[in-house]
């Protein structure tokens, strides 16, 4: 294992300092118990945004906090979820009465976590509504399971919800901009390579050289199916059409395409992907109003893609569109 | 009582939790490669984290009932584990502090009603059905263990806690040929089968510990 | 070799058609011959500028192109500087008669290139200046050598002169603008892996598990010495002492810091040497006025980083801070 | 003439040119891994690249002259190569061109100036000296035993080819040792030596190919 960190225990804290430094301007950086704050926090009479998972998924989440997107972002170790004793006070900095919106990947231990968190800040006086994201089509969706991961979507999630806070929307209508994001949007990934855990310092998963994980997740959990290496394209259309097919995407629907590296993959190849995966839509008579390219939710190094596909209403397009400012997406600002 | 056997003391608890602290250390790696193979590689890093923190309330502010300690140990799990392991220990933790009460010792009734609420507590939390291959496979057969052993009546708690420490070894075991439908393992469907749930074999090496620390 | 490509000659040219497609707002990506400009081009009454060089540096030179940066991106085979038949027109159409700038990074292949390319532009009635980057610091510079290579300080000079352009500066003006950019910075890298060029379909350079290359360029090639691993602080300092030595950096200098990430190496990690690179550079009276952290000069998959130091005057900073509106780097817009 | 030699006319040159496509295609790998060791891996691709695109320059518009063919030549890897390879090679390919003028065919005194102007060319667009370790290694023993061989007047060009390649072949060997200071084997200062310049070795293939394709 080679990597750029001092110890492998240290990596978050080291990282979010670091973080903390160049984004001095934007963010508030709590070390013990560890959160990342909006500056300006608590904005009056905004609706707060907390989201947070394990680290390893940089920018998620604490290059979202800012104008716009989320008010404070919740770093566990290293895929591991945070605990209620950082939940707790980060959701406590940044309501300004009008309440708190936890968004929450779903994971079992994203999901307690928050859960405790809420109740806590509740019994602290905060109203708190929570945004489940559970995207992926790799999962199947059931009762009598864990049900779907959280994944690309969480980025769309964000970012729309915090428009609709910052536009003023109420705490009941955040929280519902948020799960109609989440009703409309499916994701489904792919690994070309393994990840390495600092702390455990061999890969996540072993891989031979021809092969790929059709379905993964974003903790280096392997993934639903093993299959031989393909070309850009044909795992294009393994990931897309499930997700067209979840979403029931039909001719004259307008979308959101999202290609997101999953760390370790150069930028040229998501733009292979995105080609592909809009030349399908094309196909399809789906319109791809919006765009987005890039390492957004990660798994540390490694190589692999995610493909997201939002399906847009006129609200949702210009939510998008509302000017954002945080260390790992701006615009408008 | 009709044998020779003490309950279980303060003493006992602080040294179960440091012989669990040790097990933790011990297997880390061990539990990190079973969490490997079925979820994401940090089980054996989340409890060693977890529990060193536990070791380090205790020293700052030494309980004075098993109960007491029991709690400190959940709150500290609550808030060092993270992950899926801390709320479910931090809640079986709790729940067994609560039904343990102030009581300065702990008799066999006393002790599998806490083992018990432990269980209790994580399938409250996480609503996993024994089979899913998670913690619960490890909790229920120590339950019903422990009941049987301390409705045998004879009175030594070691008993009970032995009894309870084998069947969380054989539950942890039997979890082998299961397919996860709880926690992350179960995004694996098919492929979770053939491999041990990391989940219960930490609740199996915490549950020995309560043996060894009752010896 | 896993990649996410379809054919290895194709690399290039679909990863512009899904960059064409994915940033069509922005840009207009010309196939035959291949060069990106931005939509609006030519600008009217504005300096052209253009940049360009071997594929596989993304967002380099393509993600750049926009209002505040680059009129012209002029992409070549993966590591190979593009040729004269495309440079030459991507000229001509960002003229608008007030000249083009060209941005040239000191390898022999892109000042050949570029250099019959703006003899042709000349002859065709196009006044073109050109600036030459070479900001690498591993690399010695002399007159009997081919000197020192342009690497992260180029994506400086490309913002700060683009900013000039945009304001109304003249050509001689932008150009100047640019070389003080380029005399003010200096750079350094480190690879932990090497990177695969998909046509060549082997690792680069060998490395073993427990070695690193020190002072590496952009292409893949080796660095100027191997050393065994070494932690992310002993590193950042290996890298930043000899930019500051050479920059004659002071206490009561202000700089900008960029931590650039070579394409594989996760966020998180850049940002543990960000925090080191600002640590020194506090302890050493120097103020970080702004900073850069993330992929924008990359070496395909390679996993590393480069740390550049650029000196700033009132004047840069104002330039650092005009608003850019391009695929990969946005603000104030 | 002393000799029964022809001098060299157009369809040597397309001979040569295609032998050259060839020795690029096969060679192409073994470019690669030369320019890998100390550059940045493309150069086999890069004049592969280039020489398939003279031959569809070829098949469009058969040249006339010797010049004209090699004229084509220099604009189609100007146009398709790229890197440090493209220009110099472009340029070496221009000036020989010029140096030939349309005369129909080439007798050993136009050739060995021929040479020489390419040389040239290359030196005056790469500035770099014998013992740089770049292709004018290469080409500058090509130019001196060409003229040796040229003077030497008994009007056989084939003899100052072979002399040509020859010497091509040794002066692409000599670089093995080498420290580069020119190019991007620069970089790496004295962990150049010890490998031999990719650049020096593609010019050597031409050199053999324009005697293989005359005999
Ligand atoms: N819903 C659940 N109910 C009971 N136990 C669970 C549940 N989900 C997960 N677990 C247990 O948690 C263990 C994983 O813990 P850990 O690896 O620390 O957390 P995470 O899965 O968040 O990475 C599993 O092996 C399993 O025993
Ligand atoms: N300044 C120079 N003068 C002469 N030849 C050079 C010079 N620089 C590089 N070369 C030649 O170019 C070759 C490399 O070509 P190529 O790999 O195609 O281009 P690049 O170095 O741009 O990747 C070198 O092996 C060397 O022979
Ligand atoms: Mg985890
Ligand atoms: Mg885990
Ligand atoms: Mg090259
Ligand atoms: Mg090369």
């Amino acid at each position: 294992m080679k990597k750029l960190i001092n110890d492998p225990r240290a990596v978050v804290d080291e990282s979010v300092e670091g973080f903390g430094l160049a984004h001095a301007d934007l963010v508030t950086v709590s070390s013990e118990p560890k959160f990342i704050t909006r500056k300006d926090a608590p904005v009056a009479g905004k609706v707060g945004l907390v989201s947070g998972g394990g680290s390893g998924h940089e920018p998620l989440h604490g290059g979202f906090v800012g104008v716009g997107m989320l008010d404070a972002a919740v770093p566990g170790a290293v895929f591991t979820s945070p605990t209620p004793d950082q939940i707790i006070p980060a959701t406590l900095a940044v309501n300004s009465g009008a309440g708190v919106v936890h968004i929450v990947k779903n994971y079992t231990g994203d999901v307690l976590n928050f859960e405790t968190a809420a109740e806590m800040a509740e019994a602290e006086g905060v109203q708190v509504r929570t945004v489940l994201v559970n995207d992926d089509v790799a999962v199947e969706d059931s009762l009598y399971t864990a049900g779907r991961r959280g994944v690309g979507g969480t980025v769309l999630v964000e970012k729309i919800a915090g428009a609709a806070a910052e536009r003023g929307d109420d705490l009941d209508a955040v929280a519902a901009i948020g799960d109609r994001v989440n009703q409309n949007v499916r994701s489904m990934g792919v690994a070309l390579s393994a990840c390495t855990v600092p702390h455990a310092g061999v890969p996540s998963f072993d891989l031979e050289e021809n092969e790929i994980e059709i379905g993964i997740g974003i903790h280096g959990e392997p993934g639903r199916h093993r299959i031989p290496m393909e070309n850009a394209d044909a795992i294009t259309d393994r990931l897309l059409e499930p997700i067209l097919a979840d979403l029931g995407i039909a001719s004259g629907d307008k979308v959101l395409l999202f290609v997101n590296g999953m760390g370790g993959t150069p930028q040229s190849e998501l733009y292979i992907v995105y080609r592909r995966a809009a030349q399908v839509l094309a196909e399809k008579g789906v319109a791809v109003e919006r765009s987005l390219v890039g390492n957004y939710i990660t798994s540390l190094e490694m190589q692999g893609c995610s493909v997201t596909v939002l399906r847009l209403d006129d609200e949702l397009t210009s939510l998008w569109d509302a000017p954002v400012h945080t260390p790992a997406l701006r615009w408008g600002i | 009582m009709g044998h020779l056997t003490v309950g279980l003391d303060v003493d006992w608890a602080v040294r179960w939790l440091t012989l669990s602290a040790q097990a933790m250390a011990d297997h880390r790696v061990e539990l990190i490669e079973l969490d490997r193979a079925i979820g994401d590689s940090d089980h054996g890093e989340n409890m060693d984290r977890g529990f060193k923190a536990v070791m380090d309330k205790l020293a700052e502010a030494p309980p004075a009932t098993p109960g007491a300690a029991l709690k400190l140990t959940a709150m500290a799990l609550m808030s060092k584990v993270g992950g899926a392991a801390g709320p479910l220990y931090g809640t079986a933790f709790l729940r067994a502090s609560t039904s343990l009460g102030d009581a300065p010792d702990i008799d066999p009734a006393a002790l599998a009603a806490a083992i018990e609420a432990a269980r209790d507590g994580v399938v409250a939390r996480g609503k996993a059905e024994p089979g899913d291959k998670t913690m619960v496979d490890a909790w229920t057969p120590a339950v019903e263990a422990a009941a049987a052993a301390a409705a045998a009546g004879d009175g030594d708690v070691l008993k009970v806690l032995l009894a309870a420490a084998e069947a969380a070894e054989a539950g942890a075991v039997a979890t082998d040929p299961l397919i996860a439908r709880k926690g992350r393992a179960s995004y694996l469907g098919e492929r979770s089968a053939g491999h041990r749930d990391p989940g219960a074999v930490s609740t199996a090496l915490i549950l020995r510990a309560a043996a060894g620390a009752a010896k």
